[in-house]
C-alpha cells in the first residue's frame, strides 16, 4: 500500500475507488436513475445479450449517465431477443427488442438522452418480470 | 513467614515473562497482560498472578484486586465446553432465566461452577449482541439461538456423545 | 491567594480557593460528620475515597447531594448541612453500613473507640430499617494483627496506608460490589503475605476490622504464676502517649505514673527499654565508626551507608523488598531484643534463676514487636528472649482491669540495673531520635572531643525525608532520615542506584517514628497528637542529667562485668543478628 | 481490475454470524467460482444491516434485493436463480406481515422506512475491512478538510453548532467537551473512545465498530487535531472479538496509508491509536472508572471534578466520547453543522441508534431522527408486539433508565423528554415488554444487574442496591409488606441522592419508574399475594382442572420432579410441595387441563 501524502492523494484514491462502489451507491436509490434490465435467460444469452449488457454498462458510464444495468430472467419475448427494458426516471418502462451494440448506442443517444423513441419497441403487455 | 512456592514450569514462566515484556513490563498494561495470560492458561491461578506481579513490579494484592474486579477474569478453570447463557435484557424477557434453570437442573451445577467431570462449566454473560435470536446460549464459540427450556437437553446432548 | 465566599447553614464563610466544604464548615464551627475521610495534616497523609457518603450535604442547584470532604467551595455556593433531606440521607446511609456490620459492639475490642459506633450514637440510630444479608469472612490471625473483615466498612484507609504511605502493598480492595473487601492477595492470611506488621492499618481503622493480637491475658496469667519472675520493659514512646488512654492531654509525660502502675500490676522488676536503647547506641555506634573509618581509609569492601535496625517493621520490609541489600543495615538487634537477651542472661544470672523461669514482657508502641519477639533467631532452645510484647493500648486495658486509678498514682522510678537510661535513649521514640543519639556518642568517640551542644535540631522534624550534614570536627558526616516505609523505599532506591552518598541513615516504619506506632492510643485522624508526643520526648531528654548513651553508668558496668567491649565476641552473640531473604522468588518446578 | 456486475452484500455482524453467515459467505463464493463468475460477481462481508430479527441478511446489488433469514444452503439457489437467471428467490424475500406481500427493496420495509442512518451510514454498505471502500464514501475527507482548511477552533465551532450531544448516556455537548479539553494546557493529551458498551441488551457501538471502524478512527483523529492530542485510545470490551479484529485491521490500514501516524496528509499533524481492553465491568462505562481501568487499576470511579478534560488518563487532559458520538463527526464536518442541526429536536440534534429488542416483531438495530415517537418506533419500525400481545412498557436507558408506558407512546424521543418521563436516553437499549412481563420482576432483573456490577466503592450503591433487591425478592415471593414499599421508595431516593457515580445515581430508576407507573402490580404482590403476569413462581400454582383432564399421563411423564400423581385415564393432581413450577405440564397438556392460579 502506498502512503497518502496529501489531501490530493486522498482525492485521487477516492475517485479511483468510487467507481467500484458506484454500483452500490446508485442502486441504493434506483428510482432516480436510468435503469436498464437485460433479459439474460438462455435464449437471451444465446442471441448476444451478454455482449449488449457489457456494452450498456461500459457506455453508460463512459457517457456519464447515472444508471444501473441489471439482468433479469426471460421476459417472454424470445422471438425478439436480445431484449432490454429501459426505465427513465418519471417514465414508464419501455422494452426494446433485437438489440445489438448499434441499437444500444441509439437507445442511449436518442431515447435515454433525448427522450426520442427508437425502432423496435415491443408493445407493453407483459407482466412484471420479477413475479414470474 | 511462609513464602509461597510458585509451581509453574519454566516454559510457562518464560511465556508469561514474554507477555509482560511485550508490554514493556508496564504495570499500566496490567489488564492487557492478564488478558493474554488468561488466553494462555485458560484461567488465572494465583501462581500466574504472582509471576505477573513480580514482572510488572507491583504487588500480588493489586493484581488480585484487579483480577477479582473484572468478571472476564477467572481463577477457576473452565469446563471443556463452557456454557454461557446470555442474560441481557432481550434474552431475559424472552425467557433466558428458564433456560438457565434448566441447565442448572440438568448439569447439577450453579452459575460459575464446573461439572465434576470437567466437561461443562456454566456462566452467565451480558448480551452477546444476537438479540434477534434471543434467548441465546453459547457453548464455546458456538451460538445457539431461540433456545427453549425443552431444547437444553439437546444442546447438552450434542456434547456428551 | 484567591478567596471564595459562600454560605453554609446561613453563615457566610470566606475560604481560600480550593478548600472543601468540610474545611470551610469547620472554620465557622460546623462539624460535618465523616467516616472514611482521613487527613493527617502534619504528615500530609490523606484518604478521600468519598466512599462512605456520611458527609453528604445539600448544595443549592445541584441535583444530588455532595460529599463535603471532596467538594470544592465555589463562589456564592449555598450549602445546607443538616436539613431533613440531608439528615435522612445521612442516617439511611449509616443504617445501610450498619446493616452489613456485626452488632456485637458490647464485646468488640474496638468498643468505645470505634468511629462507626460513635457516629451511630451521635446520629441517634435506634433501628436499622434495611436488614439483609451480611458479609462473612474467615477471621485472619497473624502474630501481630487480627483481621475481622466482617467489620470492614470499605473506608479504604488501611489500603491507603499500606500502599501509598508504606508501599508495602499487602492490602488491596478485592472483589466488587457487595462482595468487595480489603484483603491480602488471594485472600490469604497476613502471615502468608509480605506484611511488615507496622500496624499502620490498625492505627487508622475506624472499626474493629483491624486490631492487634491481644496478649493481656497471657501477661495476667504469667503475673499470677508464682514460679515465674516477670520483668517488664517499656519503650520510650509509651510514656508520651499512655496518658491519652486516661483522658490526659496528648503529650503528657506519664513515666513515673506508668512505673507505679506496672509495679501495681505485680511485675517483679520494672525496667526500661531505654536502657537497651543506650546499649544499642554502643553497639550500632561502634559498628558505624568501624565501617566509617574503614571506608575513609579506602577499604572498598565496606558497605556505606549504615542503616539503623531497631525498627522491626523496617527490618521486615527490607527482608521482603530489598533482599539484595541485606548487608547494609546494622546487625545490631533492636532495643527490645537486646533487653530480652541481657535480661535472660546477665540479669537472670544475677538473680540466679533459669531463663525458663523468667518472663520478659515488653510494653511497646508497636505491633511489629509482637512478631519480632516470636522470631526463631531470638529464642534459645525455644525460649524467647522476650515472651510477650503488648501495646500501649493493651497496657491501658491491663491497668484498668487491675482497678488502678492511673491519674491518682504517685510517680515512681524504674528499677535498677536495667532501668537506668540517658536522654539519648528517650528520643528513640521520635523520627530522627536514634540517629541523633548515635551522633552524640559517635562524635565524641570519633573526635575524642567533648560534645558541647547535644541538641541536633537539623535531625528533628516531621519532614518525610531529611538530609543533614554533621561536622565531626572537620569531617562532614552525611546523615539521612526517613520515616514511613514509602520514604524508606525512596532512600533505598537512591542507594541502590548509587545516587546517595550518606554515611548513616535512620529509618522508622511508622510516620512520626514510634510515637506514631500501630500500638499507640488511636489518634482518630488528629495528627497534632503525634506532634505533642514528639515534643514530650524531647522534653524528657532535655530534663535528663545524662544525655549521651556511653555515659550511662549501668551500661559501662554491663560492659565491664559481662559483655567486654562493644561489638566484641559476647556482644556479637547476644546483641547482633542476621537477616533473611524473604522475598518471593519465582521458583520453578 | 475486475468490473463486477453484481455485488452480494452479506451481513457479517455478530448476530448474523451467530446464524452462520460466515458459512453462507463461503458457500456463495464457492458457488460463484464453480459457475465461473468470479469476475462478474463480488461477495462482500459488511457490517450489521440492523434487521437482526430476520438475519442473516443478504443484499443483492444493483437489483437492490433484500433477502432475509438466508442459510448457507440457500447460496446455490441465490446464485443459480438470482445471479444467473435473474429471478428473485421469492421465499427469501421479506414478507409484509400485514399485507403478506413480498418486499424486494428494503427501503420499502416498515423496518427501514422511518430510519435515517447517519452513524450507521456505512454499516451494511461497505466492506469494513477495506479502507478503500470507506474512502470511496468520502472517508477521511473530513479529516483532510480539518487539517488543511480549518483551524481547531473552527472545527470545534462546527461541532458546537451541530448540537451533537454525547451518545453514551449523559448527553453532554461534544463540541463543548472538546473546547474544554483544548483549553487545558499540558504536554500530552489523549483522545479516548469509550467502546465498553456494557448495557445488557445494547449493541449499537459494537455494530458501528464492526461495520464502519474507519469512521471512528477518522473522528478520533479529528478530535486529536482539535484538542491537540497525538494519542488516541480505544477502550473496548474484550467480549467483542469481531469488533476488535475489525478495528485492528482498520488501524493497520490507516497506518499503512499514512492516515494515522506521523505527519498525516503532509500537514505535520501526528496521531495514532492504541487499543485497551475492558474486562467485564459495566461501571467502566463511567469515564473516570474507564480511565482507571486503562491505567491498569480496578475500574472504580472517582469524584469529579477534576473532570477528565482537565485531568484524565495518566493525569493528562483526556477527551472521552463514545463510539456513536464519534461516528457522527465525519459526516458533520463533510455536510456541515446546519445540515446536522436540521435533524432532530431543538435540544437533541441528529439521530440516535437504538438496539430494539424484547417482545417485538422486528428485533434489531435502528437509527432514527431524534423526536420520533415511541409509537413509530414500536409499531412501524418494530412491527408491533410479538404474537399479537398487548404492549405494556418499553424500557430505555438500560439499568439506569426507566419504563415508559402506553401514555408515553406519543412522546417525541429526545434526551430531555425521556428524563422528564422518568427514564433516560442511556446508550440506546430499548426493550419492549408485553402483558406477560411482571414489572416487579423487571425491576428486580435490573437491580440484579446493578448489584453485580456495583464497584463497591461507595456505601449507598454497594449496600443500598443489595437491600433494594432483597426487598424486591421478598415482594416477588409474596412476603412483602406495605412498609417494604415505603422503604423501597426512601432507599431508592437516598441511593440516587448520595451515590458517588452515575451507576448508583441512576440504579434505582427501574424501581422508581415501575413503582410510579405500575404501582398496582406492586400492591397486587404485597396485598393480594398475586403476580398479575404470572411470572413470580412463588405466587402461582399450577393446577389440573379435573373436568378437562383425561388421564393421558403426558404431564406426569414430562414432569422433571415427578410431582404429578394419577392413574392412566384417571384425573391427575399436582403435589404443590414438590412442584418446581417449571410449567412443563401446562406446555405438554393437549386438553387445556393445566392452569395457573
Amino acid at each position: 500500500m502506498t502512503t497518502i501524502k496529501s489531501l490530493d492523494d486522498l482525492r485521487k484514491i477516492k475517485s479511483s475507488v468510487q467507481s467500484k462502489l458506484a454500483l452500490r451507491e446508485r442502486s441504493d436509490h434506483p428510482d432516480q436513475l436510468v435503469q436498464v434490465r437485460v433479459a439474460m435467460a438462455t435464449c437471451g444469452i444465446a442471441s448476444g445479450a451478454k455482449i449488449v449488457m457489457d456494452y450498456m454498462m461500459v457506455e453508460l458510464e463512459k457517457r456519464n449517465i447515472e444508471s444501473i444495468v441489471t439482468q433479469t430472467g426471460c421476459m417472454g419475448y424470445c422471438y425478439a431477443e436480445p431484449t432490454i427494458e429501459v426505465t427513465v426516471p418519471g417514465k414508464d418502462p419501455i422494452v426494446f427488442g433485437y438489440v445489438d451494440t448499434k441499437k444500444a448506442d441509439q437507445i442511449i443517444e436518442k431515447y435515454i438522452k433525448n427522450g426520442e423513441l427508437v425502432e423496435g419497441i415491443i408493445p407493453v403487455n407483459y407482466e412484471s418480470i420479477d413475479e414470474k | 513467614m511462609a513464602s509461597i512456592n510458585i509451581k509453574l514450569n519454566q516454559e510457562k514462566v518464560s511465556q508469561l515473562q514474554d507477555i509482560c515484556k511485550e508490554f514493556n513490563n508496564d504495570k499500566g498494561e496490567l489488564i492487557n497482560v492478564l488478558h493474554k495470560a488468561q488466553h494462555l492458561f485458560g484461567y488465572l491461578p494465583a501462581e500466574v498472578q504472582e509471576v505477573i506481579a513480580h514482572e510488572l513490579k507491583t504487588s500480588a494484592a493489586h493484581v488480585y484486586g484487579v483480577v477479582t474486579f473484572y468478571s472476564f477474569f477467572t481463577m477457576t478453570p473452565k469446563g471443556e465446553h463452557p456454557i454461557s447463557i446470555c442474560m441481557g435484557t432481550a434474552c431475559y424477557v424472552r425467557g433466558a432465566e428458564k433456560v438457565l434453570d434448566e441447565f442448572k437442573r440438568i448439569l447439577k451445577v450453579k452459575v460459575g461452577e464446573t461439572t465434576p467431570d470437567g466437561k461443562f462449566s456454566l456462566s452467565c454473560l451480558r448480551c452477546v449482541g444476537a438479540c434477534g435470536l434471543a434467548p441465546v446460549v453459547m457453548v464455546g464459540e458456538k451460538v445457539f439461538g431461540r433456545v427453549s427450556p425443552d431444547g437444553v437437553k439437546d444442546i447438552i446432548g450434542e456434547y456428551t456423545k | 491567594m484567591e478567596m471564595i465566599k459562600l454560605t453554609i447553614d446561613n453563615k457566610t464563610v470566606e475560604v481560600q480557593k480550593g478548600a472543601s466544604i468540610l474545611d470551610a464548615a469547620k472554620t465557622v464551627g460546623i462539624n460535618i460528620p465523616t467516616l472514611c475521610y482521613l487527613h493527617l495534616h502534619d504528615l500530609n497523609i490523606t484518604n478521600k475515597p468519598a466512599g462512605c457518603r456520611v458527609c453528604v450535604v445539600e448544595v443549592k442547584g445541584r441535583r444530588n447531594l455532595a460529599p463535603a470532604c471532596v467538594t470544592e467551595c465555589t463562589e456564592g455556593m449555598v450549602v445546607n448541612t443538616h436539613n431533613i433531606r440531608v439528615l435522612n440521607s445521612r442516617k439511611t446511609v449509616l443504617e445501610l453500613i450498619l446493616s452489613d456490620h456485626p452488632t456485637d459492639c458490647l464485646i468488640c475490642s474496638k468498643s468505645g473507640n470505634c468511629d462507626l459506633q460513635t457516629l451511630a450514637q451521635e446520629m441517634g440510630i435506634r433501628q436499622i430499617r434495611y436488614q439483609g444479608e451480611q458479609s462473612h469472612y474467615r477471621e485472619d490471625t497473624s502474630p501481630a494483627i487480627i483481621r475481622d473483615v466482617d467489620k470492614c466498612i470499605m473506608c479504604r484507609r488501611c489500603e491507603m496506608m499500606c500502599n501509598d504511605v508504606q508501599t508495602v502493598g499487602v492490602l488491596s480492595a478485592v472483589n466488587r460490589g457487595f462482595m468487595s473487601v480489603v484483603a491480602p492477595a488471594f485472600e490469604r492470611n497476613l502471615d502468608h503475605s509480605e506484611c511488615t506488621y507496622c500496624g499502620q492499618c490498625v492505627a487508622v481503622c475506624p472499626t474493629g476490622a483491624l486490631t492487634e493480637v491481644d496478649h493481656t491475658n497471657k501477661v495476667i496469667r504469667a503475673l499470677a504464676d508464682p514460679s515465674k519472675t516477670v520483668i517488664v520493659q517499656t519503650a520510650p514512646a509509651v510514656r508520651a502517649a499512655l496518658g491519652e488512654e486516661f483522658g490526659l492531654e496528648p503529650g503528657t509525660l506519664v513515666t513515673g505514673k506508668m512505673v507505679s502502675a506496672l509495679k501495681g500490676l505485680g511485675f517483679d522488676y520494672v525496667f526500661d527499654t531505654d536502657f537497651a536503647a543506650d546499649l544499642t547506641i554502643m553497639e550500632e555506634g561502634t559498628e558505624l565508626l568501624d565501617r566509617l573509618s574503614r571506608f575513609m581509609n579506602g577499604d572498598k569492601t565496606v558497605k556505606m551507608p549504615i542503616l539503623t535496625s531497631c525498627c522491626p517493621g523496617w527490618v521486615n520490609f527490607f527482608e521482603h523488598q530489598f533482599p539484595d541489600m541485606l548487608d547494609i543495615p546494622s546487625t545490631a538487634r533492636s532495643p527490645q531484643q537486646m533487653f530480652g537477651s541481657i535480661a535472660k542472661t546477665y540479669f537472670a544470672e544475677k538473680l540466679g534463676i533459669k531463663r525458663e523461669n523468667m518472663v520478659v514482657v515488653s510494653i511497646m508502641p508497636c505491633l511489629a514487636k509482637k512478631y519480632e519477639c516470636s522470631r526463631e533467631e531470638f529464642k534459645v532452645d525455644g525460649n524467647p528472649d522476650v515472651d510477650f510484647a503488648v501495646s500501649t493500648r493493651e497496657l491501658a486495658h491491663l491497668i484498668k482491669q487491675a482497678n488502678i486509678d492511673f491519674n491518682g498514682l504517685p510517680e515512681e522510678d524504674f528499677d535498677r540495673p536495667l532501668g537506668e537510661s540517658t536522654g539519648a535513649s528517650v528520643i528513640f521514640g521520635a523520627t530522627g531520635g536514634v540517629i541523633e543519639a548515635a551522633t552524640r556518642t559517635a562524635y565524641e568517640v570519633f573526635t575524642g572531643k567533648k560534645l558541647e551542644k547535644v541538641d541536633f535540631e537539623q535531625l528533628r522534624g516531621m519532614e518525610w525525608i531529611r538530609r543533614a550534614e554533621v561536622d565531626f570536627d572537620g569531617t562532614p558526616i552525611k546523615i539521612g532520615i526517613a520515616h514511613g516505609l514509602g520514604n524508606a523505599r525512596k532512600l533505598l532506591e537512591e542507594i541502590r542506584d548509587g545516587k546517595a552518598d550518606f554515611h548513616a541513615i535512620e529509618i522508622m516504619a511508622c510516620p512520626g517514628g514510634c510515637i506514631g506506632g500501630g500500638g499507640q492510643p488511636l489518634h482518630h485522624g488528629d495528627s497534632s497528637i503525634l506532634k505533642s508526643r514528639t515534643a514530650a520526648l524531647y522534653r524528657e531528654d532535655a530534663g535528663k542529667p545524662i544525655r549521651k548513651s556511653h555515659e550511662n553508668p549501668f551500661i559501662q558496668k554491663l560492659y565491664e562485668e559481662f559483655l567486654g567491649k562493644p561489638c566484641g565476641h559476647k556482644s556479637h552473640h547476644l546483641l547482633h543478628t542476621h537477616y533473611f531473604d524473604k522475598s518471593n522468588p519465582i521458583e520453578v518446578d | 481490475m475486475a468490473k463486477f456486475k453484481i455485488h452480494l452484500l452479506v451481513c457479517g455482524g455478530t448476530g448474523c454470524r451467530a446464524s452462520e453467515s460466515e458459512a453462507l459467505f463461503h458457500n456463495l463464493k464457492a458457488t460463484i467460482s464453480e459457475k465461473g463468475l468470479e469476475n462478474e460477481v463480488q461477495v462482500i462481508t459488511t457490517g450489521c444491516f440492523g434487521f437482526c430479527e430476520k438475519g442473516p441478511i443478504v443484499k443483492v446489488m444493483p437489483d437492490n434485493t433484500f433477502y432475509t433469514q438466508v442459510t448457507p444452503a440457500d447460496a446455490i439457489e441465490i446464485i443459480e436463480e438470482h445471479v444467473i437467471k435473474g429471478r428473485k428467490v421469492q421465499r427469501l424475500l421479506y414478507e409484509n406481515p400485514e399485507t403478506k406481500e413480498k418486499v424486494v427493496d428494503s427501503k420499502k420495509m416498515g423496518f427501514y422506512r422511518k430510519q435515517l442512518r447517519i452513524a450507521l451510514r456505512n454499516c451494511g454498505f461497505i466492506d469494513p475491512e477495506n479502507i478503500d471502500e470507506y474512502i470511496g464514501r468520502d472517508g477521511y475527507m473530513a479529516l483532510g478538510k480539518c487539517l488543511t482548511e480549518l483551524t481547531p477552533e473552527q472545527v470545534i465551532e462546527i461541532m458546537k453548532k451541530s448540537g451533537l450531544r454525547g451518545r453514551g448516556g449523559g448527553g453532554f455537548p461534544a463540541g463543548l467537551k472538546w473546547e474544554i479539553t483544548r483549553a487545558s494546557k499540558a504536554d500530552q493529551k489523549y483522545v479516548v473512545c469509550n467502546a465498553d458498551e456494557g448495557d445488557p441488551g445494547a449493541f449499537m457501538d459494537r455494530s458501528i465498530l464492526e461495520g464502519d471502524p474507519h469512521s471512528v478512527i477518522e473522528a478520533m483523529a479529528i478530535c486529536g487535531y482539535c484538542i491537540d492530542a497525538s494519542k488516541g485510545l480505544v477502550y473496548i470490551r474484550a467480549e467483542y472479538p469481531l469488533a476488535i479484529e475489525r478495528l485492528k485491521t482498520a488501524i493497520k490500514q490507516a497506518r499503512e496509508y499514512g492516515l494515522l501516524g506521523e505527519n498525516v496528509l503532509g500537514t505535520g499533524f501526528s496521531f495514532d491509536i492504541e487499543l485497551r481492553y475492558g474486562a467485564g465491568a459495566f461501571v467502566c462505562g463511567e469515564e473516570t472508572a474507564l480511565i482507571h481501568s486503562m491505567e491498569g487499576l480496578r475500574g472504580e470511579p472517582t469524584v469529579k471534578p477534576p473532570f477528565p478534560s482537565v485531568s484524565g488518563y495518566l493525569g493528562k487532559p483526556t477527551n472521552v466520547n463514545n463510539v456513536e458520538t464519534f461516528a457522527n463527526v465525519p459526516v458533520i464536518i463533510n455536510r456541515g453543522a446546519e445540515w446536522f442541526a436540521s435533524i432532530g429536536t431543538e435540544k437533541s440534534r441528529g439521530t440516535k441508534v437504538f438496539a430494539l429488542a424484547g417482545k417485538i416483531n422486528n428485533v434489531g438495530l435502528i437509527e432514527v431522527p431524534m423526536g420520533i415517537t415511541l409509537r413509530e418506533v414500536i409499531y412501524e419500525i418494530g412491527g408491533g408486539i410479538k404474537d399479537g400481545k398487548e404492549f405494556k412498557a418499553v424500557q430505555t436507558g438500560g439499568p439506569s433508565g426507566g419504563c415508559l408506558t402506553q401514555r408515553h407512546l406519543d412522546t417525541p424521543i429526545d434526551y430531555d423528554n425521556l428524563i422528564a418521563a422518568g427514564s433516560m436516553m442511556g446508550s440506546g437499549g430499548m426493550i419492549v415488554m408485553d402483558e406477560d412481563d411482571c414489572m416487579v420482576s423487571i425491576a428486580k432483573f435490573y437491580l440484579d444487574f446493578t448489584v453485580e456490577e456495583s464497584c463497591g466503592r461507595c456505601a449507598p450503591c454497594r449496600i443500598g442496591n443489595k437491600r433494594l433487591i432483597e426487598i424486591l425478592e421478598k415482594i416477588c415471593k409474596g412476603e412483602g409488606t406495605m412498609d417494604d414499599l415505603d422503604n423501597l421508595r426512601n432507599l431508592s431516593q437516598v441511593i440516587k441522592d448520595t451515590s458517588l457515580c452515575g451507576l448508583g445515581q441512576t440504579s434505582p430508576n427501574p424501581v422508581l419508574s415501575t413503582m410510579e407507573n405500575f404501582y398496582e402490580e406492586y400492591i397486587a404482590h404485597v396485598m393480594d399475594k398475586k403476580c398479575p403476569s404470572g411470572q413470580c413462581k412463588s405466587l402461582l400454582q399450577y393446577i389440573i382442572d379435573a373436568e378437562n383432564c383425561v388421564g393421558c399421563t403426558a404431564c406426569a411423564r414430562n414432569c422433571p420432579v415427578n410431582a404429578i400423581i394419577g392413574e392412566r385415564k384417571g384425573v391427575h393432581v399436582i403435589d404443590q410441595a414438590v412442584c418446581i413450577k417449571c410449567g412443563a405440564c401446562m406446555e405438554k397438556c393437549k386438553f387445556n387441563a393445566v392452569f395457573i392460579k
